[in-house]
């Protein structure tokens, strides 16, 4: 580690030190106020970083990361949606009685595991990033320590241990091949470049590999996880799992799928340069294509009459990673911008949608049964309106978001001529459309039965909610200049 | 070092079926220690002698040690035994047999077709100098990573295994 | 005063920006005069830019006008883009004109309702979306303002949402027509991706250059928006949804269902004709398609009892004429009937507004009548209304609009005389049921007092639509739209006429002469059978359920009317079935979960071996 | 010296993950199921070990110190988490834990 490469990664250097700070904060004197304000802090002077980053120093880190606009652009992604859940958390937090400092530092180094996927172009680095964050989700989904929690954070670390010991054996795998442990060396999908063909076993080891990233991205068959664990853990625990777990690994994915272009930059001749397009031969592209259909279909399915709003909002993740995985499939610049843009468009509607859970869940447990919206708009309008906005958004109504996100997943795939995929992706929309609605419809029947009593909303709450609802609306109205940020940012270059 | 390895790697799947097995959590636990001995033994056989010395304090007495202070807390004894025989029913290892048995299966015929067609490299010693110098080398991003891997590890188990605070909550959730 | 362009929708957009945020601190009055003044800004806007588009030279009578990109996707940019021609001013003249003449009535109609701030405020905002879906230069720029329309059509459908029935009718028309919106977007993802382009008129030309006609991909193309329009427009296999949507307050039935959404499917295959002519097995499919709608509609207005929904099924009716008259190339008529329906249908669903609040929410037609002297305003300006839907001949706008349709069906380029038969019996069933609707609401002894006349608002809107309805020809809007004229022979022409003639005759001979034989048919066994087969939808409709979802055929016909809502719920049952079975997976155990994950990893690992 | 076929080492490691896989899906005392896991990773660093020794290189090894890592904090979380269940239920059967499902 050289001074160069502190200043390449000083965005996950203020993060790992805030995280440090916080700890010793704690050890000094437990302040819940000083504790989140070190945490918030930190992601907000790491997201400001990034932003300087972009002119200051971007590249490699050894053999192991990269630090170039893709992961920048996930960086902020990831620091945002951190920022978001900490000013979220904190009223959670004081409404709770749990001692709430050391979830700030988990709350960081989450972010931290994050970061690090993002800029990963080699196993160790892929590795530690997904442990780091892992292991930091596991403490937080039982960080109530009440009984659903902690049988939730039981079955994600049963099952997180057990994809974790299939992503290293791949590795292993791989390894043995290849004789090399950097992505674009392994060149997984297409096998054409690099130090000769893609043996039986290296492709197998990427199999396993990919167990552990479709378990990450909750698709199916890994999917089943995922209900259990979003009823379960606090509810802006459940928007970090939502939006960081799976943006960061996605991101991941489009790394490893596409190689990187500059890898010139540093590996000289060796280097290749991929245009996109994959070979559709490739084993990996028909599981891929499987997973993708299996997964849009399941969660809409599974989300069809649930009743439990956090449940229902995992099964419809599981088919959002379903449309995403399309845009993975495109590969190419085309792929990673779609991509990129959905990921934007996805986070902002999750975070509003778990906004609205967090803010009125108060101290007598969540607000997740849909009985618990019936009547929402009549007694807080301003949050039901989010509310709707989130949902409109997830299923992909224009003038969202999620309109427009949805437009350049299709896009992209039908210029890459993946038609069957576009064809289901679209009727998929259209069955997302029946329990999306009946969570807004729930919200404008008047309720006869009495009241309970909801929490009241700090001001940065207010805020923050406010923002996304906002940013919702704003991207659907007016994508075109985020769109030209993400083309410049994923589309690649430094 | 052939001789070490074939009957290291025996040990190993032999201790290995049996902590899978056992009823008795302190035995499976001594087995488990067994197994890692032996594993540490096909690592030093694979000219890895610093990853077979890491093996056997680390893994087999460090991380153990919290598995031994766990069965000393639940303090499983002729009752966790019994419920073992209850729980562990022949009927319950068909799925799971089948299961680990088919993936076996796929695993060895890809490296009985794929990894023999590649001439193997015979192993030569990579020394603890070696490793050191690559750990905090270019892996030194690595290395870094794991401590704070380790304190995240570290901060949620203290948080979650304090005792009281969470009493008055009680069945609530 | 072409620059007022913008002005058009941005109008009402800024009304319902007012409504929205405002609403809670403005009175009615304020409210009144927001929402309704934004319209009429928006009418007094479209006037100078008519006034503009005339002084063009009449050649090159174009014009654009660009607000900015909005999306932009590789070599693909969306720009929010307005383009002015012919077709866009027409409709942007009736969208402007009736629009504001409704809001006006609106204005006096929903004065008690306590959601009147909401009202008005989602009415512009579909004034508003509808604006933009007719001038819109770029198909994305269209797609928005269809869908915007679409959500307005909810949110109306809906008005009352503490009905549950009014609930479920505006979800069933969302997700009805979302099936063919969804077609509409891969259609349009066709001809991006084909084009390279989603500009309307660059990707038509480009089309002709490219696309040999009759080629297969125009076809496809051409058939996906069909579908789209299928489903907004309300035409078969699609039309279940607007019969329920009477739900919402009559204004909307008047606005929406009537006189602008549902057109929009005809605008949109107008906008696109020179695709159609690419594809001529598209082409001919809409024809088929609206003439079946026409019969199967009209038959069925025929034997409700409901007065909106007859008039729901009359539009349903109408639009297939339009279809038709598309679909063998004659787009001019379309637009000109849909000029004439615009007017025509508008005002007798106000008046038909009038004589319900009148008798105090009473929809049933048989529970009206002798309204003749009570209600004489309403009642000349509804028989006005009703003499140009059952096309009177000579004085009445819908008669020439739809001789124009039958002769076109007959002797246009891809006419055929089985479409000109259908439209010829679908005319005689129109003036029927027309004839049947007046006669026993205005007619025969009173059951009821009217409680209320219309006020002023509401009385000059019923004029002014009354007055229009019977102008005559002068609403053709062929000579600017530009196209072919149409050369029938006379006896096509007047066997036309005769048609639409005999079914007034008839009407007045069942229903006013002789009720008692009216009764009596309607009561044998044949009569009833054949009601009940029409109330809902009719023969080849059912045999169509009894082939494709006849283990739902019992239950279709116990069920409430809709025989084609069958589909639909199946459809329904099947996600609920698929739910169940998928369900039963998420097990709660983790060693389950852990089982799947393995299997997945060996199936995985399976295909990556042995392909 | 008679030399090790890394290959072999690689049959041992799969064979050890099986069992452990197989004793992850088959035990339902939560230590047990914690110790298969620790098996699989065990197994995963003797492949990591055997594909280093093949190309004679460190990095093997470097990955399996961050395989000890991982299961140490893996570990440490997962039996934290075991006594406070244990605490609360007075079980260790993994198949009580299923309050949430559907």
């Amino acid at each position: 580690m050289t001074g160069e490469d502190v200043i390449i990664l000083l965005p996950l250097v203020i993060v790992a030190a805030a995280a440090v700070a916080a700890m010793l904060a704690i050890a000094v004197r437990r302040s819940h106020a000083a504790t989140a304000g070190i945490a918030l802090t930190g992601l907000a002077a790491a997201l400001a970083e990034v932003l300087v980053n972009l002119w200051l120093k971007k590249g490699y880190v050894g053999h192991l990361a990269v630090m170039d606009n893709q992961a920048l652009f996930v960086i902020g992604l990831v620091l945002a949606a951190n920022l978001v859940v900490g000013i979220l958390s904190y009223g959670y937090l004081s409404r709770r009685r749990e001692r709430a400092e050391e979830y700030y530092v988990l709350l960081l180094l989450a972010a931290l595991g994050g970061m690090v996927l993002a800029i990963s172009i080699h196993f160790a680095t892929f590795f530690l990033g997904l442990e780091v964050l892992s292991v930091s989700l596991y403490g937080l989904v039982a960080y109530e320590r009440g009984r659903l929690g902690v049988e939730a954070s039981l079955k994600y670390l049963v099952l997180g241990g057990t994809a974790s010991a299939f992503v290293f054996f791949g590795m292993g795998l791989v390894y043995f091949d290849r004789g090399s442990m950097i992505f674009f060396w392994v060149d997984w999908l297409y096998g054409q470049y690099g130090p000769g063909p893609l043996g039986l076993v290296a492709m197998v080891g990427c199999v396993m590999m990919f167990v552990g990233i479709g378990f990450k991205l909750a698709v199916v068959p890994f999917h089943l996880w995922t209900a259990d664990v979003y009823q379960g853990a606090p509810a802006p625990v459940t928007a970090l799992v939502a939006t960081v777990s799976k943006g960061a690994v996605l991101a991941l994915v489009l790394r490893m799928a596409r190689g990187s272009p500059w890898a010139g930059y540093y590996f000289g001749d060796r280097a290749v340069y991929y245009s996109g397009g994959v070979c559709p031969s490739a084993p990996v592209f028909w599981i891929l294509a499987a997973i993708a259909v299996a997964s849009m279909f399941t969660g809409n399915l599974l989300a069809l009459r649930q009743r439990n709003v956090k449940r229902l909002l995992a099964y419809s993740s599981i088919s959002h990673l379903g449309y995403l995985l399309v845009a993975v499939l495109v590969s190419g610049a085309a792929g990673a911008t779609a991509a990129g843009f959905y990921l934007v468009t996805y986070f902002a509607a999750t975070l509003a949608a778990f906004g609205v859970v967090t803010a009125l869940s108060g101290a007598n447990g969540e607000a997740e049964s849909l009985e618990d919206y019936r009547g929402l708009a009549w007694r807080r309008p301003a949050l039901a309106a989010l509310m709707t906005v989130a949902m409109l958004s997830l299923a992909g109504i224009p003038l969202t978001a999620g309109f427009v996100g949805k437009f350049y997943l299709l896009t992209a795939g039908a210029g890459a001529g993946l038609w069957a995929l576009v064809i289901i992706l679209v009727a998929n929309s259209g069955i997302g459309l029946f329990y999306y609605l009946r969570v807004v419809w729930a919200m404008f029947e008047r309720r006869a039965t009495e009241e309970k009593e909801l929490p009241r909303i700090g001001v940065a709450t207010g805020v923050v909610l406010a923002g996304l609802g906002a940013a919702v609306v704003l991207i659907g109205v007016w994508p075109g200049p985020l769109a030209e940020l993400v083309r410049a940012w994923m589309g690649g270059g430094w | 070092m052939q001789g070490l390895f074939y009957v290291s790697a025996a040990v190993a799947v032999l201790a290995t079926a049996l902590v899978v097995t056992r009823r008795n959590a302190a035995h499976a636990l001594l087995y488990l220690v067994l197994s890692l001995a032996a594993v540490a033994g096909m690592f030093y056989a694979l000219g890895a002698p610093l990853a077979a010395a890491l093996e056997v304090i680390v893994y087999a007495g460090a991380i153990m040690v919290l598995f031994v202070f766990a069965v000393m807390v639940l303090a499983l004894g002729r009752e966790g035994e019994r419920q073992e025989s209850q729980w562990l029913r022949p009927r319950m290892w068909l799925g799971p047999a089948a299961l680990a048995a088919v993936l076996l299966g796929e695993l060895i015929y890809v490296l009985a077709s794929g990894a023999a067609a590649v001439a193997g490299g015979t192993p030569v010693v990579v020394g603890p100098q070696e490793v050191g110098a690559a750990l905090f080398g270019p892996y030194a991003l690595g290395a870094e990573l794991s401590s704070m891997l380790l304190l995240a590890g570290m901060v949620a188990a203290y948080h979650l295994a304090r005792r009281k605070q969470m009493d008055e909550k009680e069945g609530e959730r | 005063m072409l620059e007022l362009l913008w002005l058009v929708p941005l109008a009402p957009l800024g009304g319902f920006l007012i409504l929205a945020v405002a609403r809670a601190r403005l009175g009615r009055r304020a409210v009144a005069t927001v929402g309704v003044g934004s319209a009429g800004v928006a009418l007094a806007a479209a006037g100078a830019v008519a006034a503009g588009f005339f002084a063009l030279p009449a050649a090159g009578r174009v014009y654009e006008q660009n607000l900015g990109t909005w999306i932009s996707a590789g070599d693909l940019a969306a720009r929010f883009v307005l383009h002015l021609d012919a077709l866009a001013l027409v409709m942007m003249a009736v969208v402007t004109l009736v629009g504001f003449l409704i809001l006006l009535y609106s204005a006096e109609s929903m004065a008690g309702d306590e959601g009147y701030a909401r009202f008005f405020c989602y009415m512009n905002l579909f004034v508003a979306s509808m604006l933009v879906l007719v001038l819109a230069g770029d198909l994305l720029l269209l797609y928005l303002g269809w869908e915007g329309v679409g959500l307005c059509s909810y949110l109306l459908i809906g008005f009352w949402y503490r009905e549950p029935a009014n609930a479920r009718a505006a979800k069933k028309a969302f997700i009805v027509t979302r099936v063919g919106d969804a077609a509409l977007l891969v259609g349009l993802l066709v001809l991006f991706t084909q084009m390279g382009t989603s500009d309307i008129g660059g990707l038509l030309a480009r089309a002709a250059e490219r696309w040999p006609t009759g080629s297969s991909v125009a076809t496809l193309a051409a058939l996906l928006l069909l579908a789209g329009a299928v489903g907004k427009s309300a035409q078969l296999p699609l039309q279940v949804w607007l019969p329920d949507a009477m739900a919402g307050p009559t204004p909307v039935s008047a606005l929406i269902h009537a006189a602008t959404m549902v057109t929009a499917g005809v605008y949109l295959l107008s906008r696109m004709h020179g695709l159609f002519a690419l594809a001529p097995a598209a082409a001919t499919v809409t024809a088929v398609i609206g003439a079946a709608t026409l019969l199967l509609a009209g038959t069925s207005a025929l034997v409700q009892r409901d007065l909106k929904r007859v008039l729901a099924y009359s539009t349903m009716s109408q639009v297939g004429y339009m279809f038709v008259a598309l679909g063998v190339g004659a787009w001019g008529a379309a637009i000109f009937h849909f000029v004439t329906h615009a007017v025509f249908k508008s005002l007798l669903f106000l008046a038909a507004g009038a004589v319900i609040a009148a008798l105090g929410e009473e929809h049933d037609l048989f529970k009206m009548g002798g309204l003749r002297q009570r209600l004489p305003l309403v009642f000349w300006t509804f028989l006005a209304g009703a003499a140009s839907l059952a096309a009177l001949p000579l004085v009445t706008a819908g008669f020439y609009s739809k001789e124009e349709i039958l002769a076109a069906a007959w002797a246009g380029p891809a006419g055929g005389r089985w479409l000109w038969a259908a439209g010829a019996v679908g005319a005689a069933v129109t003036a029927l049921y027309t004839g049947r609707m007046v006669f026993l609401v205005f007619f025969g002894t009173a059951k009821r007092e009217p409680s209320q006349q219309p006020g002023w608002a509401m009385a000059t809107v019923l004029v002014i639509l009354a007055a229009l309805s019977v102008s005559g020809w002068w609403l053709d809007p062929r000579w600017l739209l530009g196209g072919t004229e149409i050369a029938a022979t006379l006896p096509v022409r007047l066997a036309g006429t005769a048609a639409a003639l005999a079914g007034i005759v008839l009407a007045w001979y069942f229903y006013l002469r002789r009720p008692a034989l009216a009764a009596r048919v309607a009561q044998s066994r044949a009569g009833a059978a054949l009601g009940r087969w029409w109330i809902g939808g009719w023969g080849f409709d059912w045999l169509y359920n009894f082939i494709f979802v006849r283990p739902y055929v019992w239950l279709t016909q116990l069920g409430r009317d809709e025989l084609l809502d069958g589909p639909f719920r199946t459809l329904g049952r099947t996600l609920d079935l698929a739910h169940a079975g998928m369900s039963w997976t998420v097990t709660g155990r983790v060693r389950w979960y852990a089982a799947a994950l393995a299997a997945g990893a060996i199936a995985a690992i399976a295909v990556a071996v042995w392909r | 010296m008679n030399s090790v076929s890394p290959e072999s080492g690689l049959v041992v490691a799969a064979v050890l993950f099986a069992l452990g896989l197989g004793g992850v899906l088959a035990r339902r005392n939560m230590l047990f199921v914690l110790m298969s896991i620790e098996i699989m990773l065990n197994a995963a660093a003797l492949a990591m070990i055997t594909a280093g020794a093949r190309h004679h290189a460190a990095d093997g090894q470097v990955m399996f110190m961050f395989i000890l890592a991982t299961a140490a904090a893996e570990v440490a979380v997962g039996l934290a988490i075991v006594l406070l269940i244990y605490r609360r239920r007075r079980t260790l059967d993994v198949d009580e834990a299923r309050e949430m499902r559907g």
